[in-house]
């Protein structure tokens, strides 16, 4: 892909903006609009935006494909784990009552860390899905 | 009101789709109908479900539909003909939903019975029993939390497949073909 | 039961049924699957629309308000739309495979080459009736 | 641990496929898939033992009791169920070790096997959980792997019959999605149980029928049923020799059980036979499906082709007797799903021995079969016999049951018409059997499938001639799970 001057220097300032956002929106999931899709979501947005402007090999090299297939095999491992977790506390899967000293405590705990899966696996799969495409291009 | 409207364009840019010959027009269009739908989700409080459809429909979808687009052109356009026996397949189906929406509930009233059962149990409970103040969030990650792991297998699942299918350089799958 | 009151249900039942009549009827392989995003976006407003109160708030907590809509269709829909975008990534998946293997994403040429290869070769071994653009 | 077995059964090979997609040897992912099938089918069999010794077990998922949260409930029915899909599993993966090594690229068999193993996980979670739209995400689970899994098919019509299936059955489960999405907006509810239990006061409504009929039309293209079947046979044709062997023996199997318990268990049969009368619908249905592709299967000029076909018609059977919604009717039923799930996974292992040491399945590819790989050709036989209904194998005590239940329901035109396509079935697999043994071939060299393959064959093939001789477990779980059907909604 060439590389316009105004474009890169844009993207540059709007990537961290948008990873930034996406963080956010991961995090602040319990309280307003969000959580670990839409997140990830826009996380692999913003390396998308990066993709489309530095091209593949560029982007491969911050976020490489092997990390990539591991983090997407990981959201997975997290939020089967955390039900794991909690049969291995003494409820039932998924009970994330018994994850801290106290219901409550032990479900925001229990929350924050599925949504941390899904955030993973959502951002990391739809990277390589980018990628992936991208590698089809016609005339490749 | 303002979602009657919305709704009418919906329904214009579907049938805009249907009619377009080009296949990257139908793609924008396709982009556009999501926002549209998440403009009404969003008036019709699920802002959630608003955020979603506009990252992932107009979003990651039409991006993943243009990248797939390039690497099948060309395309020819399509030419406009009516297949009769889809019309008709489809015009049954149609029937029967629209038969099928005269005893729905009354649409917003708030003694529905959806509104009484399970759905109020979640609003009222989520305080007491979560501790987060968005509902949506309490349902998906916990009351409905299966549900959710689910929905991170399906993506995963689809990640899996499609890497399995197109995750190498494409001279690596022609050789093979070729072999 | 007023007219007004199922108008929305209509007008989605129109947009749900062209996408099914593109899902159905054309013949691009792309815009097949087009018409099945097409499809599930407008369940995901009937479903919605279940879920809605009138004079209600967004399902979050605040102090003062009295009635929020119902966040159940919001969860069923939200995993839903993550479906409804594997299922369009793996199709396109197989539209860009099938082009390079046959060189044509139309169906009605695919059926008419998947036909010639079969009356052909009728022993065909893996692989070796490849044909590339 | 004992009482979380109903959950760790899916939540095991869930947990294995993403570790086992991140092995570098495909045999290392098959070595890890092959242990887990076997603990799943542990687990499975002793889930069974219990739901008969105590009864229905629930298990609230989140520990949230249902219907607010999600709950998994085995009952005699999904049990069984799950221990078939269980055991064809264990059984197809030891096979698929060389099968696989042979078929697919060296760097994508890790991948294979943990969509493989994501395949096993949808399919368990349909089966075992109590809530319509967490079949619904299993369903695609299962659907998404089983796309992906055709599409290793070396021939490039797999990739052709991957998307064909993808669209039809993306169509299915939207429709699916749509009937769950009245029935909720009528009773709020999710739950199988307690949705059977708020329906009765809704039933008349036209929503509600809508409902039915979605749900059935979209299930309907997941079963195969007659007319929706066209997407069957180019997938299981072309796809890999192992999962032709592991999908005609679940996935349409899981499909017909979701069926079987909207029909009875939450709709109920007053409601959808009685006033509806889908039963005709089905009867009908089930006997164009026996006929017409026993008819397209004595056309096919593959035997990948013919097993593909003959597998729509023998779902016309299980649907036959279940729409007789008589005791003995679903008996039969539930027996010929699992009898014909034991017999299809036998012919398709049998035909994917053929296709690693000859490379392709037509017929000529049979010929001389009998001297160059006896076992395998004698495998076929055997199956074959119980696929068409000879006595002494268990496809005779399903036929049998069926007629019983057609006799008794005073349906004799539905005795002549399963004689008729067991008439069929024994032209379409004369022609197969007879170029094995008959049919003179120029190589006469001896090359039989290793034992890895040979094993999982005949363990499946002894058990053709072991449930149709001795009948008691068989016909004793088949009724346990008619019983279930039988007693209706709550």
């Amino acid at each position: 892909m060439k590389s316009h001057l105004i474009l890169s220097i844009v993207a540059k300032f709007l990537i961290p903006l948008v990873l930034l956002f996406a963080f956010y929106v991961q995090f602040h999931g319990d309280f307003g609009p969000g959580g670990g899709f839409q997140a990830g979501v826009i996380f692999a947005a913003a390396v998308i935006l990066h993709l489309l402007v530095f091209g593949h090999a560029a982007t491969e090299h911050f976020i490489p494909t092997a990390v990539l297939k591991i983090g997407a095999a990981l959201g997975v491992l997290i939020y089967a784990g955390v039900g794991v977790a909690s049969l291995l506390a003494g409820g039932r899967y998924l009970d994330y009552d018994v994850l801290a000293d106290n219901a409550v405590a032990g479900q925001h705990l229990g929350i924050l860390l599925v949504e941390a899966g899904v955030g993973i696996t959502v951002a990391a799969v739809m990277i390589l899905l980018a990628y992936s495409f991208q590698q089809r291009g016609h005339d490749a | 009101m303002i979602s009657l409207l919305l709704l009418l364009f919906l329904a214009i840019t579907a049938i805009a789709i249907v009619r377009s010959r080009d296949t990257l027009t139908a793609v924008m269009l396709t982009g556009l109908s999501s926002l549209i739908s998440a403009c009404l989700f969003l008036l019709l409080d699920a802002a959630d479900v608003a955020f979603t459809e506009a990252a992932v429909g107009a979003g990651i979808s039409t991006l993943l539909m243009l990248a797939a687009l390039h690497a099948v052109a060309p395309v020819r356009p399509q030419p406009r003909r009516v297949a009769w026996p889809a019309l008709i397949v489809v015009l049954l189906c149609g029937g029967l939903l629209a038969y099928g929406t005269l005893d729905l509930p009354p649409f917003g009233a708030a003694e529905n019975p959806v509104h009484q059962h399970v759905g109020n149990h979640y609003l009222e409970q989520t305080e007491r029993e979560i501790g987060v103040p968005n509902v949506v969030t309490a349902v998906l990650a916990s009351y409905r939390g299966f549900d959710t792991l689910g929905e991170v297998v399906v993506v995963f699942t689809a990640g899996l497949a499609v890497l399995l299918l197109i995750g190498r350089p494409r001279r690596k799958d022609e050789e093979r073909d070729a072999r | 039961m007023s007219w007004l009151a199922h108008f929305n249900y209509w007008a989605v039942i129109v947009v749900m049924m062209t996408g099914l009549y593109m899902a159905i009827a054309q013949s691009d392989l792309m815009r097949k699957l087009i018409g099945i995003t097409l499809l599930q976006t407008a369940v995901f407003f009937l479903y919605i629309s279940f879920g809605f109160v009138r004079n209600a708030q967004v399902p979050i907590l605040t102090e003062g308000a009295e009635r929020y809509s119902n966040p159940l269709p919001h969860v069923l829909i939200l995993t839903a739309i993550v479906v409804g975008v594997a299922t369009t990534a793996l199709g396109l998946a197989l539209v860009v495979r099938i082009r390079e293997r046959y060189g044509s994403i139309d169906e009605a040429e695919l059926a008419s080459l998947a036909d010639e290869v079969e009356d052909l070769e009728p022993h065909h071994d893996f692989d070796d009736q490849d044909e590339h653009p | 641990m004992r009482e979380h077995l109903p959950i760790l059964l899916v939540v095991l090979p869930m947990l294995a496929a993403p570790i086992c997609s991140m092995l570098p040897r495909g045999r290392q992912a098959w070595l890890l898939a092959t242990a887990v099938s076997w603990a799943v089918l542990a687990i499975a069999a002793s889930l069974l033992i219990r739901v008969h010794a105590e009864g229905t077990i629930s298990y609230a998922l989140g520990g949230w009791p249902a219907p607010i949260g999600i709950e998994y409930r085995l009952d005699g029915l999904n049990a069984l169920v799950q221990v078939l899909v269980a055991a064809i599993a264990a059984c197809v993966l030891p096979f698929s070790g060389r099968s696989v090594q042979d078929e697919i690229d060296a760097d994508r068999q890790p991948g294979f096997f943990a969509l493989l193993l994501l395949l096993i996980t949808g399919l368990l979670g349909i089966v075992a959980t109590g809530d319509v739209f967490n079949v619904f995400v299993f369903l695609e689970i299962s659907s998404l792997a089983t796309y992906g899994l055709i599409a290793f098919g070396r021939d490039r019509r797999a990739l052709l019959a991957a998307y064909r299936y993808l669209v039809l059955g993306s169509i299915g489960a939207t429709l699916y999605l749509i009937g769950i999405g009245l029935l909720y907006a009528l009773t709020g509810t999710l739950n199988m149980q307690d949705l059977a239990a708020r329906l009765p006061a809704v039933a008349d409504t036209r929503t509600a029928q809508t409902a039915i009929t979605l749900v059935m039309v979209g299930l309907g293209i997941k079963m195969a049923l007659f007319p929706l079947h066209l997407w069957l046979p180019n997938a299981y044709r072309f796809a890999p020799s192992a999962i032709s062997a592991f999908l005609p023996a679940t996935a349409t199997k899981v499909a017909i059980y979701l069926m079987l318990r909207f029909v009875f268990d939450i709709f109920g049969v007053g409601f959808a036979f009685g006033r509806l009368e889908l039963n005709e619908v089905l009867l009908a249905l089930a006997a164009a499906a026996m006929l017409s592709a026993s008819l397209a299967a004595m056309q096919q000029r593959d035997v990948k082709g013919i097993l593909a076909y003959s597998s729509v018609a023998q779902v016309g059977y299980i649907v036959l007797g279940a729409a007789l919604a008589t005791p003995i009717g679903l008996t039969a039923s539930l027996l010929h799903l699992f009898n014909h799930a034991l017999m299809k996974g036998a012919l398709f292992m049998a035909m994917g021995c053929v296709m690693l040491r000859v490379g392709r399945t037509d017929l000529d590819a049979i010929r001389g079969l009998g001297r160059r790989m006896p076992w395998t050709a004698a495998a076929f036989v055997v199956a074959g016999l119980s696929l068409i209904g000879v006595p002494l194998t268990a496809g005779f005590i399903s036929k049998w049951y069926l007629v019983l239940a057609a006799l008794e329901a005073g349906w004799w035109p539905l005795v002549i018409l399963i004689l008729v396509a067991s008439l069929m079935a024994l032209i379409y697999v004369w022609r197969v059997v007879a170029l094995a043994y008959f049919a003179p071939n120029e190589s006469q060299r001896r090359e039989e499938a290793p034992l890895s393959m040979l094993v999982p064959l005949w363990l499946l093939v002894l058990a053709n001639i072991w449930f149709g001789i001795d009948t008691r477990l068989s016909v004793a779980m088949a009724e346990s799970g008619m019983r279930v059907l039988m007693a209706g909604p709550p």
